[in-house]
């Protein structure tokens, strides 16, 4: 089952596709496979060895390329919705890491490499490793029906940081310095992302942290049996040795104005995240004893251990409120339970979550809505309404109306409130909203005050941390853009010849790797900041990794050569050849559906449905025509050294 | 024009309760019954007296295989109900058989809870749910001597009797800790731990399990803060949890158990819950409540059905909030899970 | 490029319009998926296509065997017969009504066994028919025997200690029985196929065509894909169809080069 | 009473490996000990329609029959196995796959059929083969091996046995298949045993107007001739060279051509594929080469093409007495060759009837789209007669095909199953009515099709359709006085005119006898020959042969047994012979 709560795919690759950037030309028109037969034209009988190079006309009729081996670039719209629909995984992810390629080199051996694919795109792989939301695991082909289970993505970028050599260095591909500077405000995911970025393509930058350490969130919000406090310095001193210059314990707004900082650089980014709980709005929550959750996981986090008694309810239904209640078990205390409107399904947290927290202790309570706080000083209780459910919001979550008469009192030690946050207004020029928090566009990051940004969760409001990294890596490219006129990279889809298929069948029956956690709740809790998850051991991970079905393969039959046996119809592990008609097209031209057909005149070709392809090479091994082409195609990120 | 096809989800008490009434009801439907287990209808409340050896395993089967025939009814057994789609009333089977139908009755009941820190030593419990896990018993008795019931749900009270009656000794575990059937209140824990130990086990009150060892065959080894415990066997009553799992994702409202109103339907048209997997919403309660044992069960199932055929049958006012145990009043019309 | 969907939607497209299948039947054909008729199918449909034949002037006469199916997945006229008797039923289509192309198929044992008798006569006799002999060296319908094209020593389930008979030689026979055009082909290669048949129908004549193919059912020794696909290569760039001495020698040395190895107008 | 009776089905598709793992069953269980009765039934197709079922009863004692119903059904093809549920003993095990590569619908699934109580056993059939063997061909050994861990079964023999039959094959694919078995063997024993019934008792069993001279075959050349014939395929044989040589030397004159053939196969072969392509052509063989052609014409029944054959008999079998005259073709023209096959078999009496016959069988041949068989014999064909030259009336020569019309294009039935039984035939070059002639049977669109609705259909078409030909074919001739008679004379071919003037001089004798001519043999007006039988006390059918073919062919309509006058003397029968015959039964009849 997928519980799947809707994660925004980055609009980056959408633009691609709807065609609105038309940077880069289509360079060249694919091989046409492997081949041991002249395809065409040649006298009868006529060279049946395999050609060393072979020239094949585009399509477009210009003149034709050698394109043997050779790696081809596009910016094809079309293309780019290819790797949308074929590589489920790296499309889910907002920051639209090299998945397949990544987990194929861990199973090479190459860790490191494999650590370093990830840090291109999402510079925490360490972090993510551990706390990532995993919108690509819910789209794993892996997963789909009849196949079972998706690949555990998440854990095994965990492996690849955690196997990489030691000491390892990645070695970032710099662009001279410019002579500009731009000052970032919070050290958070979205901020570094977008130092790390900035700095790299040779701006002058310096981030300013409120806290006294940075990682915001990371460190701050995310408990420390989730994540260990050396994993992630170490993944933001790598951000910081490219000579970003970070001060903490400034507060900006209150201990240097925005205007100062604009005067001082190019350009200042505003990425202070969301602070501010949202309030809960019901009686009571001026008792002591009433806190919100953020807040305690914040002192938590800083060191503190403060006191909640025996018995603590959470209310909310967020990764925050999970945090909470597994803090307080941690914290002493001995019969926390989280309280939700609705029921366990809608909770937006991942089904290990929910097992580990049970495991843990932590009580799920659902259909219940608190009423009011009770207690004259100090907390006593929660006075909760029933809630029945009602059809669903239009973002898909689940609608529940309180119970008229159905008031019941549950006793509580202390409160913690997590509802959710937002971000905190801060001092400066330029429009505000309502709540006289910064307003800038969603798109290019702009406020009205020239010179001045905004973006991550400040921006957006809470989201995850993928979302803030990708949100920080856009806002720097836009920043670059606007500062020096050019771009530093492009983005195209890069297609090369693959000779094998990397894979063996029975691979496709291994069962999915869990991660193993600390078996006894014991010893989970002392110390309190132990590691919950252990980390594959590397056949796990290898295991685990074998598992992925490389869906950046692209799997390929020539026409010109297929004789329509059927063959690999018939070795097919599922319904992913197809006799067809007719291949309908959208508007950029990318694929839109595939007319089957048994009626043998109407079988205009045999053709690989590579959304359904599983890259099992079976269909390869067994063509006798060697029409089955496979090729690699990836989105990459290439460097613009002219700048364009 | 195809007949209705009316499906009914689980094979237990509820179910076959179901069954002959919905044929009554809709005379030309189609009815099918799919069940996990490939024996087909049995009563499981008397497991226990089965493990006691005071019935053969003949007086557990309730109807002949003509029954069915008879009536019509198709029975799919061993089969596996593995997703289902509201939206187009299509389920699917572990083998990969799709099934269209047009209303349908979800009987799958309850699984058995094992809480932490047992579900650590999961190999080592035992517990009681079907023919099989009688079975199991049957042949551990006949080795070992001594038992440990922990944690105590209406089957370990009924199963501790029947154990004894076959003289083995019991050592039997009240789990405050753990939530359950009793877990409300001290009073029904004590006047039962009198209950058990004047049939002669020995009644623990103790929670903190910290780990079973298996020493030799047929020996466990219970470290607990109260002491250390040795038993041949030991087994698991926690109650049972809604088995739901296959339903999650199809946007069935479930808490619990599946949410139905008073008529026992869930928030799809036509689509009905009953027994044991049931949570069931009664305006009277403000609240829900959730059926326990055999008796509840057919009556739910009974109403489903008539519901299903077209009817307008309420479910009366919690049924089993009185609950009665050796004459004792349980309430059941809310339990909690960890 | 090959992530451009554009190009597979022109190509379909492409092969849709220029109607290349339009003499396939609507049935899917019930040879086992891998099986190298479907090339030969292949190669002579886009040859009636090529020549621009109009459907329904042109018969298939097929025997008894895998092949004799031939006839029921073409939209042209058609005739399924007895085993053996495709040749000289198409002597009488072809004789009937000399306006129809007719292309007659068969198998190996076909051809040369319960047939055989009937080849030499059609080439002597010089009718205007062209015949293609499907040569995978085994009995597929019946599941396995050897065929009078099997290599001695091929063991099959009808032949436990391997055939103890030499095999015949097709194309050899052919020449020696004085067909006035004789090339030799391989189911992989449709296209070569193609241009064989456009020059051997608008040869006026008997033509025969010796096609290589594999059986991917019960022939896992000898005309695998894998062993035809390393057997076979083009005939010499010099070589004369023209010559019939030229011929019989490049025949007798060499059993795997492929092309039209004589052709007399 | 056997202890252990078991009925085990594989069923699956050509290509699955049902025979091969039905075989191995077999083997395996008598290597058990136990007693086995294996049948199979599979289509010729390797590919493509044919559902390949194989029946195993297996019991402790000796078995002498099959049984009806399976108590094990092991399926590799549910599609296919599902036809086979209505075959199942109640309570059967049935073993399929649990984990198909696609979904299937209710309705194409084979659980969906099954009886309550019908034990359930889906293993993951392709999936375990492809685990154990990185491939799923070896799927029909997991499924046995699943059947016999199920069971329990002794994993032993079934590993000898594939061994057996795989170690030629090396040591990779035994060991495969091997694999295959075991991982089938042990997920039964795991998963399965305890479901299904104990049915294979203890193990390890071991008990255990100007005239002209014209001979028959002239008189069958110029009718061929005069009816515009365009091509003779033949091949030189004594009585019926003659017919070629004429021919050969007329033909040419029309445009026509004669063709030798190398054998007669190729002859009749040429001849349906001429008439095919829509030009007449004939053969004339005899018995020798008219058994070459059976094949054929069985072709020509089934595909209903066109042909006219002339078998001139001579003394048979074999080769027989080639310059010899006999009428013991009858059964092979009428009966000859396999399966239900009715054609069209007319016989001349003289030599003006070979040639108005010849003529007729033309139009015959083509308006009922079948051969039509021409019986004479040497004495016929070689024997000469005085008579006015034979000429045939237009409506005589007249074509009689019966084309497509337009309105059928795009939904052209060649085959279609009309009340007469004849169906539109298209001639190749006529756009739009491609079509396949095929020797399969087929569907009224000409597609192979081996149900049994539709081969009953069809059979029934091509028999009505042989019946309606009566119609246009020759009735028999009575000579005779009115009234009741001692003595009927039936015969046929030749010896029809030594019957004839035996019974002429029998009425000079006042005796009350008649004469009744049977020229159209097959089919025959069989009301006309009882009413006629019905008139006489006695039947006297003299023949040319030793066992009487004709009274073979319609003694049973009379009341009693007729009376045979065989002769296999090779010379014709002298009418006196008949006459003596005739007064012998007159006298004992007056007693």
């Amino acid at each position: 089952m997928s519980r799947l709560f809707p994660v925004p795919v980055i609009s980056l690759l959408d633009k691609r596709i709807s065609g609105d950037l038309k940077d880069g030309p289509i360079y060249a028109y694919g091989t046409q496979g492997r081949s041991n037969f002249p395809t065409s034209g040649t006298r009868v009988g006529q060279g049946y060895s395999m050609p060393e190079k072979r020239h094949y006309p585009a399509p477009d009729g210009t003149k034709a390329r050698e394109v043997v081996n050779e790696i081809t670039y596009s910016a094809d719209p079309s293309d780019f919705h290819y790797m949308k629909v074929n590589v489920p995984c790296r499309s889910a992810c907002p920051a639209l890491t090299n998945i397949p390629a990544y987990i194929r080199c861990l199973y090479e051996g190459r860790h490191s490499r494999s650590y370093e694919l990830n840090r291109i795109s999402n510079v925490f792989p360490g972090v993510l490793g551990r706390i990532c939301s995993r919108p690509c695991e819910d789209k794993c082909r892996h997963g789909e029906a009849e196949l079972g289970q998706p690949v555990n993505i998440c854990h095994i970028k965990r492996a690849a940081s955690d196997f990489k050599e030691p000491g390892h260095i990645y070695m970032e591909s710099l662009f001279a310095p410019l002579g500009k500077k731009v000052c970032v405000v919070g050290a958070g995911p979205a901020g570094l992302a977008a130092a790390h970025d900035l700095a790299a393509v040779g701006f002058d930058v310096e981030i300013l942290e409120a806290f006294d350490k940075p990682g915001g969130m990371l460190m701050y919000g995310i408990p420390e049996f989730r994540l260990p406090r050396d994993i992630l310095t170490a993944e933001i001193d790598s951000i910081l040795r490219l000579g970003v210059s970070l001060r903490t314990g400034v507060r900006v707004g209150r201990d240097v104005a925005v205007e100062d900082l604009l005067a001082d650089a190019d350009a200042v980014l505003i990425s202070a995240g969301c602070y501010t709980s949202r309030p809960m709005t019901i009686p009571g929550t001026e008792l002591s004893g009433v806190q919100s959750g953020l807040d305690f996981v914040i002192r938590a986090n800083s060191g503190e251990r403060p006191d909640l008694g025996k018995k603590v309810l959470v209310l909310g239904a967020g990764f925050t409120a999970f945090d909470c209640a597994r803090l307080a078990l941690r914290m002493g205390a001995e019969d926390v339970s989280i309280c939700i409107r609705a029921t366990e399904e809608d909770l937006r947290v991942t089904e290990d979550e929910i097992h580990e927290a049970k495991r843990e202790r932590v009580k799920i309570q659902g259909l219940m809505v608190a009423g009011r706080i009770v207690g004259d000083t100090r907390v006593e209780g929660v006075e909760f309404f029933r809630t029945r459910p009602e059809g669903r919001r239009a973002d898909g979550r689940r609608k529940t109306v309180p119970i008229e008469g159905s008031e019941f009192i549950a006793p509580a030690d202390s409160v913690l409130v997590a509802i959710g946050q937002g971000a905190q207004p801060i001092e400066s020029p330029g429009d505000r909203d309502e709540r006289s928090v910064l307003k800038a566009d969603r798109e290019t990051f702009k406020t009205s005050v020239p010179g001045l940004y905004v973006a991550g969760d400040y921006l957006t409001g809470p989201t995850t941390v993928i979302e803030a990294i990708a949100a920080g890596r856009r806002a720097a490219e836009k920043i670059a853009e606007d500062l020096t006129g050019k771009r530093f990279r492009e983005w195209t889809v890069r297609t090369e010849q693959a000779e094998v298929t990397y894979r063996e069948r029975h691979w496709d029956f291994i069962p999915r790797q869990e991660m193993p956690t600390v078996e006894s709740v014991r010893e989970r809790f002392n110390p309190p900041e132990r590691e919950t998850e252990l980390g594959f051991s590397l056949e796990d991970a290898l295991e685990e990794s074998k598992r992925c079905y490389l869906c950046y393969l692209h799997y390929e039959i020539d026409m010109d050569r297929c004789i329509y046996c059927r063959y690999c119809i018939d070795v097919a592990p599922r319904d992913c050849i197809k006799m067809v008609k007719e291949v309908r097209l959208n508007k950029v031209g990318a694929i839109t559906g595939l007319v089957e057909t048994t009626n043998w005149k109407d079988v205009n070709a045999v053709v690989i449905d590579n959304s359904r392809c599983i890259r099992c090479g079976a269909c390869l091994k067994v063509c006798p025509v060697d029409c089955i082409s496979v090729s690699k195609v990836e989105i990459v990120e290439r460097m613009l050294r002219k700048g364009k | 024009m195809a007949r209705e096809h009316l499906v009914i989800v689980g094979n237990g008490p509820a179910a076959d309760e179901a069954a002959p009434f919905l044929r009554k009801g809709v005379p030309d439907a189609r009815i099918t019954i799919i069940g996990r287990e490939v024996v087909s209808y049995y009563r499981p409340d008397l497991l226990p007296d089965f493990v006691a050896g005071k019935i053969a395993e003949e007086d557990l089967w309730v109807n002949p295989l003509q029954f069915y025939k008879e009536r019509d009814i198709k029975l799919r057994l061993g089969q596996n109900v593995v997703s289902v789609d509201f939206s187009k009333m299509e389920l699917a089977l572990e083998h990969k058989e799709v099934v269209r139908f047009d209303g349908m009755i979800i009987a799958t009941g309850g699984k058995h809870r094992i809480p932490e820190p047992l579900a650590r030593f999961r190999e080592l419990v035992l517990t009681l749910k079907t023919v099989a896990d009688a079975k199991v018993w049957i042949e551990k008795l006949t080795r070992v001597e001594s038992v440990l019931v922990i944690g105590c749900d209406l089957t370990s009270v009924v199963f501790t009797k029947a154990i004894l009656s076959l003289g083995k000794q019991v050592t039997f575990f009240f789990d405050p800790s753990s939530p359950h059937l009793f877990g409300r209140s001290e009073s029904i824990r004590e006047q039962l731990a009198h209950k058990m130990s004047d049939l002669g086990a020995e009644v623990v009150d103790c929670s903190k399990i910290a780990k079973l060892v298996q020493t030799r065959e047929d020996l466990i080894e219970v470290t607990t803060e109260a002491g250390q415990f040795r038993a041949g066997a030991v087994g698991a009553f926690f109650g049972m949890v809604p088995d739901v799992k296959f339903l999650t994702g199809s946007g069935l409202h479930i808490e619990r158990g599946i949410l139905v109103d008073e008529y026992l339907q869930t928030n799809f048209k036509r689509i009905y819950a009953a027994g044991d997997c049931a949570q069931v919403y009664h305006p009277e309660l403000c609240d829900y409540w959730v059926s326990i044992g055999y008796s509840n069960a057919r009556e739910l199932g009974r109403i489903a059905a008539l519901n299903l055929a077209g009817e307008e049958v309420q479910t009366e006012a919690p049924l089993s909030s009185i609950f009665k145990i050796d004459g004792r009043p349980i309430n059941t019309s809310w339990w909690m899970e960890a | 490029m090959r992530t451009q969907a554009r190009v597979l939607a022109e190509k379909v497209a492409g092969i849709r319009d220029s109607d290349l299948f339009g003499v396939r039947s609507g049935a899917l054909p019930t040879w086992c998926p891998g099986c190298g008729y479907y090339g030969i199918h292949q190669g002579l449909n886009s040859c009636i296509q090529q020549l621009g034949l109009p459907h329904h002037e042109v018969v298939t006469v097929s025997g008894i065997g895998c092949a004799g199916r031939y006839p029921f997945f073409t939209n042209t006229y058609g005739v399924h017969t007895a085993h053996g008797r495709a040749v000289p039923l198409a002597t009488g289509v072809k004789m009937g009504n000399p306006a129809l192309t007719v292309y007659a198929v068969g198998g190996d044992g076909d051809g040369l066994a319960i047939g055989g008798g009937h080849l030499p006569h059609a080439a002597r006799r010089d009718v205007n028919i062209n015949y293609l002999l499907f040569d995978n060296s085994i009995y597929g319908l019946t599941k396995g025997q050897p065929s009078p094209s099997s290599p001695m020593g091929m063991k099959t389930k009808a032949s436990p200690g391997g055939t103890a008979d030499r095999p015949l030689n097709a194309t050899l026979m052919a020449l020696t029985y004085g067909a006035t055009f004789v090339a030799r082909l391989f189911a992989g290669d449709p296209n070569a196929i193609a241009e064989a048949l456009v020059e051997g129908t608008r040869h006026n004549g008997f033509s025969f065509f010796h096609i290589y193919t594999p059986c991917v059912t019960f022939d896992k020794s000898f005309k695998t894909w894998d062993n035809l696909k390393k057997w076979v290569h083009p005939l010499p760039e010099d070589h004369d169809p023209g010559d019939l001495r030229t011929a019989f020698d490049q025949v007798l040395k060499d059993d795997f080069s492929l092309g039209i190895l004589f052709k007399n107008e | 009473m056997l202890r252990v009776d078991v009925t085990v089905e594989v069923c699956g598709t050509a290509g699955d490996g049902t025979i091969a793992a039905g075989g191995l069953l077999n083997q395996a269980m008598s290597e058990s000990g136990f007693s086995v009765l294996g049948f199979d039934s599979y289509p010729a197709e390797i590919r493509g329609f044919g559902r390949c079922v194989t029946r195993s009863r297996i019991g402790d004692r000796d078995i002498s029959a099959l049984e009806d119903t399976a108590n094990v059904l092991i399926s590799l093809d549910d599609s296919q196995s599902r036809a086979r549920i209505p075959f199942l003993a109640p309570n059967a095990a049935v073993f399929f796959d649990s984990n198909p590569p696609t979904y299937i619908q209710e309705e194409d699934s084979l659980t969906s059929l099954l009886e309550p109580g019908t034990v359930l056993c889906g293993l993951p059939i392709a999936d375990l083969a492809t685990e154990a063997s990185g491939s799923a061909r070896g799927r029909n050994l997991t499924a046995l091996g699943g059947f016999a861990g199920a069971f329990g079964l002794d994993p032993a023999p079934f590993r000898k046995v594939i061994t057996r039959k795989f170690e030629a094959k090396g040591a990779q694919v035994l060991d495969a298949n091997l694999r295959c078995f075991e991982a089938g063997y042990d997920f039964g024993r795991e998963q399965l045993s305890d479901r299904v019934p104990e049915i294979f008792g203890p193990r390890n069993i071991t008990e255990g107007p100007e005239r002209v001279m014209l001979s028959g075959n002239l008189a069958i050349g110029r009718a061929a001739i005069d009816a515009g014939l365009k091509l003779y395929f033949g091949y030189p044989i004594t009585p019926a060279t003659p017919i070629m040589e004429y021919l050969a030397a007329k033909l040419p004159e029309q445009g026509g051509q004669v063709v030798q053939m190398e054998d007669e196969i190729a002859s009749i072969a040429a001849v349906l594929g001429s008439y095919y392509a829509g030009s007449i052509s004939m053969t004339a063989t005899s018995g020798p080469g008219f058994a070459l052609m059976t094949e054929l014409i069985g072709l020509g029944v089934m595909a209903e093409i066109p042909a006219v054959i002339l078998n001139a008999q001579r003394g048979g079998p074999s080769t027989g007495l080639p310059t010899k005259t006999e009428q013991s073709d009858l059964h092979a023209a009428v009966f000859g060759g396999p399966g239900d096959s009715p054609r069209i078999v007319i016989a001349p009496t003289n030599v003006e009837e070979c040639y108005h016959f010849t003529m007729k069988s033309f139009r015959i041949a083509e308006k009922y789209q079948t051969p039509v068989i021409v019986l004479t014999d040497f004495f016929l064909d070689n024997r000469v007669e005085n008579l006015p030259m034979p000429k045939a009336g237009e409506e005589e020569k007249a074509h009689d095909n019966l084309y497509p019309s337009e309105s059928d294009k795009g939904n052209y039935k060649r085959y279609a199953a009309t009340d007469s039984g004849i169906s539109p035939r298209s001639i190749p070059g006529t756009e739009g009515f491609q079509y396949t002639a095929t020797g399969l049977e087929h569907t009224e669109e000409g597609i192979p099709d081996y149900s049994a609705d539709n081969h009953m259909l069809m059979s029934a078409k091509r028999h009505r359709k042989i019946q309606a030909a009566l119609a246009d074919l020759p009735a028999p001739e009575v000579i005779s006085p009115d009234g009741a008679l001692d003595v009927g004379v039936i015969s046929w071919g030749s010896t029809f005119g030594s019957v004839l003037e035996a019974v002429h001089t029998a009425h000079e004798h006042g005796m009350k006898v008649g004469a009744m001519k049977i020229t159209s043999l097959f089919p025959y007006h069989e009301d006309l020959i009882r009413a006629f039988m019905n008139r006489c006390d006695e039947i006297l059918i003299p023949e040319l042969n030793f066992g009487g073919q004709l009274a073979d062919l319609i003694g049973r309509l009379h009341g009693k047994d007729v009376i045979r006058m065989n002769r296999a003397t090779g010379v014709p029968i002298a009418p006196s012979l008949i006459l003596k015959e005739i007064e012998t039964l007159v006298m004992e009849g007056g007693k």
